[in-house]
């Protein structure tokens, strides 16, 4: 630690985001986006190394690929996974994906298409993508830089994406024993949907936040997670593996003015 | 035996209406050459059904579009595609969004000509409730799972930009990725493909032929398009133009943008366009991304 | 011609076979075994050069191979046609077959699985194989080396493996546009099912074989084609593209004695 | 992560009773190694589910298959293959006969984890007639064709041979034609995989690494198995072995043809095999078909 001593908030986040994968098995992890990736790419290098990864593109490496440019590094093939057998993994359940979704609702929904009235949106985004796939068939996370009640909206979101646990949407014949939403990793906690009938809860709070703070943060009432205590900071050896696997510090620019793990009353 | 054509009697083969499908994946290997030439053209009402990149946004920006069949559209490095963007929020076009698996067993189901494939993805979301036209079945066997049946996603014409082809429509595929390609050219009536390279006949070793990604049967026409995927990128021969990508994505944000980009690299057609993007000496500096 | 200069049965069963080829535009062309496989080598080179073909295996070649040991002969590949893209070519319509069945029926009907009754049949034979979807989606015609009524039989044939046009078999809402049978080439004469309701009908004897003969040997009612004439016998050129594509001259091994071409009294 | 297994250790993971697939074709990259060890075995009752070859004759001959799912049995040089036909038409074993694109239809559908897909082939034939499980369904579109609806060919393990493999499961199929393979792979629970070459873990080049049919996550166990295919052929390492195959058809005319065979080639053991075979010397001898 030469410029800065202090762990930052994406740091604590990757830390939190790698625990998604924890004792998923041998599947494919799959962290879209900075956080996600360095956090999955953790995972794999402490404790499953068992994970299946790609380089982003067609190909399965043994050893997760550090972002951006790579110099001399050459990526270690093992496999091959090229976009049409990734919608075959997806489909056969072995995969876990983390990515940031424009809203989250109560059950878990998730919107990346478009904000606003959907026959004229006020903002369109992406498209579904592979939301509605992956969402009913394998286990999923999200990432959260921004936890506000503009993501964790208060009623449905505007276009559901992502399946989530609301029974009206499931008409009966419709299977939907593979919805699996694991970990919501915002800059503020740890969450999940482990409550009753599946209710959001938080499971652990980041370091100098408090319940109140994040309630109020989300549009929808949020339990306590039994034992819910405080994200844990990453130890040594984790900022090791982060460092090596972001060797261009993308991190810090993944949070408006890379805050601090542990926040100050003031920076709350 | 000869499918050459320019891209101009390729795109002269299309008719206002149509339904056109994009090959490609986003800003990758997108045949941006026959996008150009139909933006020269005069077509229009097009249905257009791609994972879709520049090729959907600029053809949205020439108001070409009449629906859009799609997962998502996106350039990565910039992932809000800007004229796409305007496109949907001024409710200038009508919509099929889907699931990008949808999207791939609709192309299957066409070039398998049935009319649907049955499918999980999709159900439970707004992707249901939002295509009405789209409707369940259920399993006839003991489980009765009721599914999203994915109707046919049947092209007129396809467009696909390859590495390499000869004049009688055999091609290869030399990038990483060969994307959702031959599932368009089994989907469509007729596929039109561009290519970087042309030869007359192609004869090939074994390690070779394996890059060949769909017969040529399914090919009515060969353009011969230099650098035709061009900004976006072509695995292995060059990567894509983030310089020009820029360019193009502020031309939603000027005034008279979109004008002022089709003044400079569309209408003075391709081998002016060629000169002005570098020709082939800057396209072997562009770099690979790097993901 | 040097050791034989009569031109053999199976000779102008290849050229006979070639015509299923013709005018069928850019497709597949799959001539299984000795005699089809010749034919449709035949047809490439000379009336269909747009056909596409194998080197039945995994690639297409732009050029008929050869038959038997290559010697220093490479094949011509142009591209590539797994099996499993051979039946996204069957599923898309893109093929011609032809095949020789045991047992084929006045529907049209094929037999490759099993003669005698189905749980404990006389004879087991290789299966239905692709029938079944080659027949429903795309362009068929048969060889028959031995034309008799074992092979033609009077009822339907014992296992369905090919559709054909037995109305009794199609139930409503079954699409039955891509069912097309084109030619039937046997050893005494080609036929088709060009007759009213898809009846079976010869097209053309072989020199010295008699209609009469053709119904003798057929376990059901044939009609004469209008114009039916005589298999025209092949010419210096095709025997010529024959003896090429046939180096090791198994074609003399297909049909019992080889006879000739033009039958005598005695021979027929 | 250590995959390693020997074969016996492979088959004793396998219980009476289970649904097996059998990867390769014909006489083509059969699983032989695997197989020779489960005709060692006490292993009965299986329902095998094969493109046949002797793979399924063997297994027949042994008594072993309780149902056999397939499109044909054939070696191909020698069409019929005899154990096979004695099975069959002494109706020794249930059948399930289908096309061999409904067969890669089942498989698919079980990898997806659906309970079946739709299929034209199959419709109007015996197939359907003599498969009274099987059901149809119609498209719930304006065109309401009806379809075969192909049920899930769900496997308990699936056995596949490859060229080259390592200790965690990843493969590398170098041949012409991958056939079916992957497909068995994602349709079953456990997939046991034997491998001519076993590595340590893969260091692979962009190329070599296309040449992974699937994902290592479906791989339980990685059997060492050199001419683990004999006597099918694996390409391009070897060719089929035609005298021994012809040895092995003759053994279903010979009085007590089978039990002969049986001790002499399966008893042993896999190293008194392969002594038996010629070994590799005689391996490196044995040419690839030429069709």
């Amino acid at each position: 630690m030469t410029e800065n001593e202090v762990v930052s908030l994406a740091e604590l986040m990757i830390v939190a985001a790698s625990e998604a994968w924890r004792d998923n098995g041998e599947i494919l992890a799959s962290g879209i986006g900075v956080i996600p990736r360095i956090g999955a790419s953790l995972a794999k290098l402490t404790h499953s190394p068992e994970l299946l990864m790609t380089d982003s593109e067609a190909f399965l490496v043994s050893e997760p690929v550090p972002l951006g440019a790579r110099g001399d590094y050459q990526p270690k093939y093992e496999g091959y996974l090229s976009f049409e057998r990734v919608f075959e993994c997806v489909w056969g359940g072995k995969r876990h994906a983390m990515i940031g979704p424009t809203q989250i609702d109560r059950w878990g929904q998730t919107n990346l298409s478009s904000v606003g009235p959907y026959d004229k949106p006020k903002s369109a985004i992406l498209g579904v993508r592979g939301l509605p796939g992956n969402s009913i068939n394998h286990i999923n996370s999200m990432i959260v830089p921004n936890h506000g009640p503009r993501v964790f909206v208060s009623g449905e979101v505007d276009m559901v994406s992502g399946v989530g646990y609301k029974p009206e949407r499931w008409a009966p014949g419709m299977k939907q024993d593979f919805v699996d939403i694991r970990l919501v990793v915002t800059d503020l906690c740890v969450m999940d949907f482990g409550g009753p009938d599946h209710a959001p809860r938080v499971k652990s709070l980041h370091p100098g936040v408090s319940f109140e703070q994040v309630q109020a943060a989300t549009g929808f009432p949020l339990l306590q997670a039994p034992g819910m205590g405080e994200t844990p900071m990453p130890t040594a050896g984790q900022l090791a593996v982060i460092r090596r696997m972001d060797p261009h510090n993308l991190r810090a620019l993944q949070l408006k003015g890379n805050p601090p793990a542990v926040r100050t009353a003031a920076a709350a | 035996m000869n499918k050459e054509l320019s891209a101009a009697q390729a795109v002269s083969q299309l008719r206002d209406g149509m339904t056109l499908g994009i090959g490609g994946w986003g800003p990758r290997r997108k045949p941006m050459a026959l996008v150009r030439e139909i933006l020269r053209s005069p077509l229009k009402n097009l249905t257009v059904v791609s994972y879709g990149g520049p090729d959907v946004g600029m053809l949205c920006a020439a108001g070409k579009v009449k629906k859009l069949i799609y997962a998502f559209v996106t350039m990565d490095a910039i992932p809000l595609e800007p004229w796409f963007r305007k496109a949907r929020e001024s409710a200038a076009m009508d919509v099929m969004e889907l699931d990008e698996g949808m999207f791939e067993w609709g192309l299957r189901a066409a070039g398998m000509r049935m009319s649907f494939l049955p499918t999980r993805c999709g159900l439970a979301t707004d992707v249901l409730a939002r295509n009405p036209s789209l409707k369940t079945i259920q399993s006839p066997y003991g489980d009765g799972e009721v599914y999203l049946a994915m109707p046919a996603l049947k092209l007129d014409a396809a467009l696909i930009h390859v590495n390499e082809a000869d004049r009688l429509g055999n091609t290869l595929l030399r990038g990483a990725d060969t994307f959702f390609d031959h599932l368009y050219a089994r989907a469509a009536d007729a596929t039109y493909v561009s290519t970087e390279v042309l030869r007359e006949r192609f004869e090939l070793d074994a390690d070779t032929a394996k890059q060949n990604p769909f017969e040529r049967y399914l090919v009515k026409g060969v353009v011969h398009a230099p650098l035709g995927a061009h900004p976006t990128y072509l695995g292995p021969d060059y990567g894509w133009d983030m310089d020009h990508l820029k360019r193009y994505n502020a031309s939603a944000t000027e005034e008279g943008g979109w004008e002022k980009y089709v003044a400079e690299f569309v209408a003075p057609g391709e081998s002016e366009y060629l000169a002005k993007i570098g020709g082939p000496e800057r396209a072997a500096k562009l770099k690979q991304p790097v993901f």
